[in-house]
């Protein structure tokens, strides 16, 4: 049966994410929010989530309505500042012990994410070294260099937008779109991308950024 | 006591430093503005940690690409030679050492080169760290620019840091509004000292031992920006 | 004693097995004539790990592009859908488990699925471990094609590997030119025996035991390659 | 000055290589090997050499002239037999231990390197364990699963094959030629890549698989 991985609605893509998923969120810097998909699982509505999300408060992304609808359990992400002086919705709720925060300096937060679609189950990095988000980790000396253990992450979803895909899954993304998208597409058992075209035509293979098999469902959204 | 310099004349201080060839990667805020003010000729790269490699001017606003930014989130145009990574691969470049000089923002810096730069102890704000670790570990070379002093006139050269490190031993040059300080296994070396400032006025704004470097000059900017 | 399966048919039993969607590495010699074999109407993506996603069938002579060519250095072609990945992330793409199955060929396999396939200790001859440890490890299944017995009538199907480990506990099937088996908790288990030969005679050129599945069925294949 | 890493000759570009450099070696199945700048490295004439390259007999890369004229004190690779039953010259030296070899599965030998451009000194992988070529090395299970640590791969040289390059050193592969060319790029402190053409005009960006930040020279061969 060919494939093609091309669903109709942003809610039958994600009509199966279950509770107390963990979930990776794309976009960083105004670029490459999944906002279709993050939209369509506020409505599904699964508890208890473990979201991987670059910052946990950009207001160009819609992670804060997940937060706000009271959905999400723990964040794993690199920031978790809102802007302005008075407290975004996740800091009154981190504030009140009602949310929790895993802050990740954001290379290691995505070489974790790479890893963990790379099958390596943890690595020593340089960075953090000696700095409080390096408490209680493991630390050793290596070719000179001060380091400490960091593990994978991997999980049960991803959400990646995009700019093209095809039928196969393959993906291409549009300038700096692309950040997160591809490890997060690796890392994920079910990854669902949101893009502004779904073509039936394959993507030149030299356009290929995200190959199809990292990729399980796409939804055309426009925009 | 003269006229500290302003954000953009720290930046263009910071900017004449760069040498030609170099990949370059500047933090949000002031080290943001060194970027326009390079001097003329110089072929450089900038570096933005969300793949950006080769972030040109700011986008004109008829000539917009609303998927074109930088880590700071401004619509930015792409220089000849650009192209753009994922995050995973722009990080290994950051941690792998390609970056040539990181200019950062700052709260603290130590004598030993300890660097805060990410936790103010704000209450009850959430934490933001952002690539700010990678950077200053990863970079070949780490520059910080910062007022010297914080609004209420503390210093922010100290001895030991007092907030939450950024990373340990990874500053090599500090540029603030009234000196330009290395930072070396002898603590920090003063090698330009605002035009008209004494030794001793930089030292009581001033929170570890700072000595003069040999033939250490006068710090001066041309007028920029709107204290110029 | 029937005749056994000779190398295509092999190659076509293991290939009926190969569902719909599925991203499949096949292994130098045998394995790779699986390609040849699948059903019709079949739609897989075969990986190599050069980088090569969605191999096709090999390049006909006029249509040879040199620089497209799969891990075996045959000249390939691209699939409908295809693309090309560097090695690092090609071997991220296999350890990572997001190859469906790897099938490998084999010197000898385990009852509780130790795989060896990559040392043969033939003296002085230089070691070539290649992909093999990467796939049996990171697939998300390992099935090997092999002869049952060696040239000399030695079993390949052990208790315990002789030879050098490729990965441990990896096989979850293996195909032989005599039987097709499951390698389980309980250890061999001959899901299809090669129509007419008994199963006293299967286990006589098996070196550990093995069980008939319930309801085993005669293994059967078409006239095939120069066997056929 | 404006950047131009475009050099006239192989030659040039190889003038400053030294006795016992670590040189990477790009190629694999048949597709990028980086012979031109292998013939000049060999008549450049540089001793002790430690070669990380994928095979070190495979009869399309001129690793095999590097070997055969005793500049090779150690090769690290996934393959070091020649085909057929006599010995290569590769593995006559092997036997007479007149080179060392370090044998390392395919995907641990291409994530070492990756890991030495990446900045990450060591990680582990499930790779290997229990496998005679994971003894002696630190072995821990993480997550369930039994794996090794391995440590990055730095070098001093990479010699990358590639189809097009420009003058600020971007490159573009052609299929399959890209295989070991990215991770080497990062992981040597001097990368020198051979390209059929070397352009004046910048690769477009969505064709640049190697961003120039990661390659110091190239030369044209033409091929």
């Amino acid at each position: 049966m060919p494939i093609d991985k091309r669903v109709a609605t942003a809610a039958d893509a994600l009509r199966d994410v279950r509770d107390e998923a963990t979930v990776f969120i794309t976009g960083f810097g105004g670029a490459g929010f999944a906002n279709v998909l993050l939209r369509a699982l506020c409505e599904h509505g699964p508890k208890d989530l473990t979201l991987v999300v670059n910052s946990a408060t950009h207001p160009a992304s819609l992670t804060h309505e997940l937060i706000a609808a009271g959905l999400v359990r723990k964040v794993i992400a690199s920031s978790g500042r809102g802007r302005g002086a008075e407290l975004s919705p996740f800091e009154l709720l981190l504030r009140d012990g009602r949310i929790e925060l895993e802050c990740v300096p954001q290379g290691t937060f995505a070489e974790r994410i790479r890893a963990g679609g790379a099958g390596i189950p943890a690595f020593f990095t340089p960075v953090g070294f000696g700095t409080d988000l390096a408490r209680g980790k493991e630390t050793r000396t290596i070719a000179g260099r001060d380091c400490v253990l960091e593990e994978a992450i991997t999980g049960d979803l991803a959400l990646v937008r995009a700019d093209i895909a095809d039928r196969y899954g393959n993906l291409a993304f549009r300038h700096a779109q692309m950040n997160f998208g591809p490890a997060m597409a690796t890392a994920a058992s079910l990854t669902v991308a949101e893009v502004r075209e779904a073509h039936e035509a394959p993507i030149p293979p030299e356009r290929v950024q995200v190959p199809g098999v990292f990729v399980d469902r796409v939804v055309a959204v426009g925009g | 006591m003269p006229q500290p310099l302003n954000r953009d004349q720290m930046a263009w201080r910071a900017a004449q430093d760069i040498a030609d060839g170099m990949v370059v990667n500047l933090g949000i805020g002031i080290p943001v503005l060194a970027s326009d003010h390079l001097p003329a000729g110089r072929d450089v790269f900038f570096q933005s940690e969300n793949g950006v490699i080769g972030v040109g001017p700011a986008a004109a606003p008829d000539g917009i690409e609303p998927d074109l930014v930088d880590a700071g989130s401004r619509k930015v145009t792409l220089r000849p030679g650009g192209s753009i990574i994922d995050s995973a691969w722009s990080f290994a470049m950051i941690r792998g050492g390609h970056i040539d000089v990181t200019i950062l923002g700052a709260f603290e810096v130590a004598a030993n080169g300890d660097l805060a730069n990410w936790d103010a102890r704000v209450p009850d704000k959430g934490p933001l760290v952002g690539g700010a670790m990678d950077l200053a570990v990863g970079a070949k070379a780490t520059w910080v620019i910062m007022e010297h002093t914080t609004r209420d006139g503390r210093p922010r050269l100290l001895e030991a840091c007092t907030l939450p490190l950024t990373a340990v031993r990874c500053v090599q040059r500090v540029y603030t509004d009234l000196a330009v300080i290395d930072v070396t296994a002898d603590g920090f070396i003063a090698r330009e000292l605002l035009a008209g400032m004494s030794l001793e006025a930089l030292r009581a704004r001033t929170g570890a031992a700072i000595t003069p470097a040999p033939g250490c000059r006068p710090l001066v900017a041309p007028a920029l920006g709107h204290g110029g």
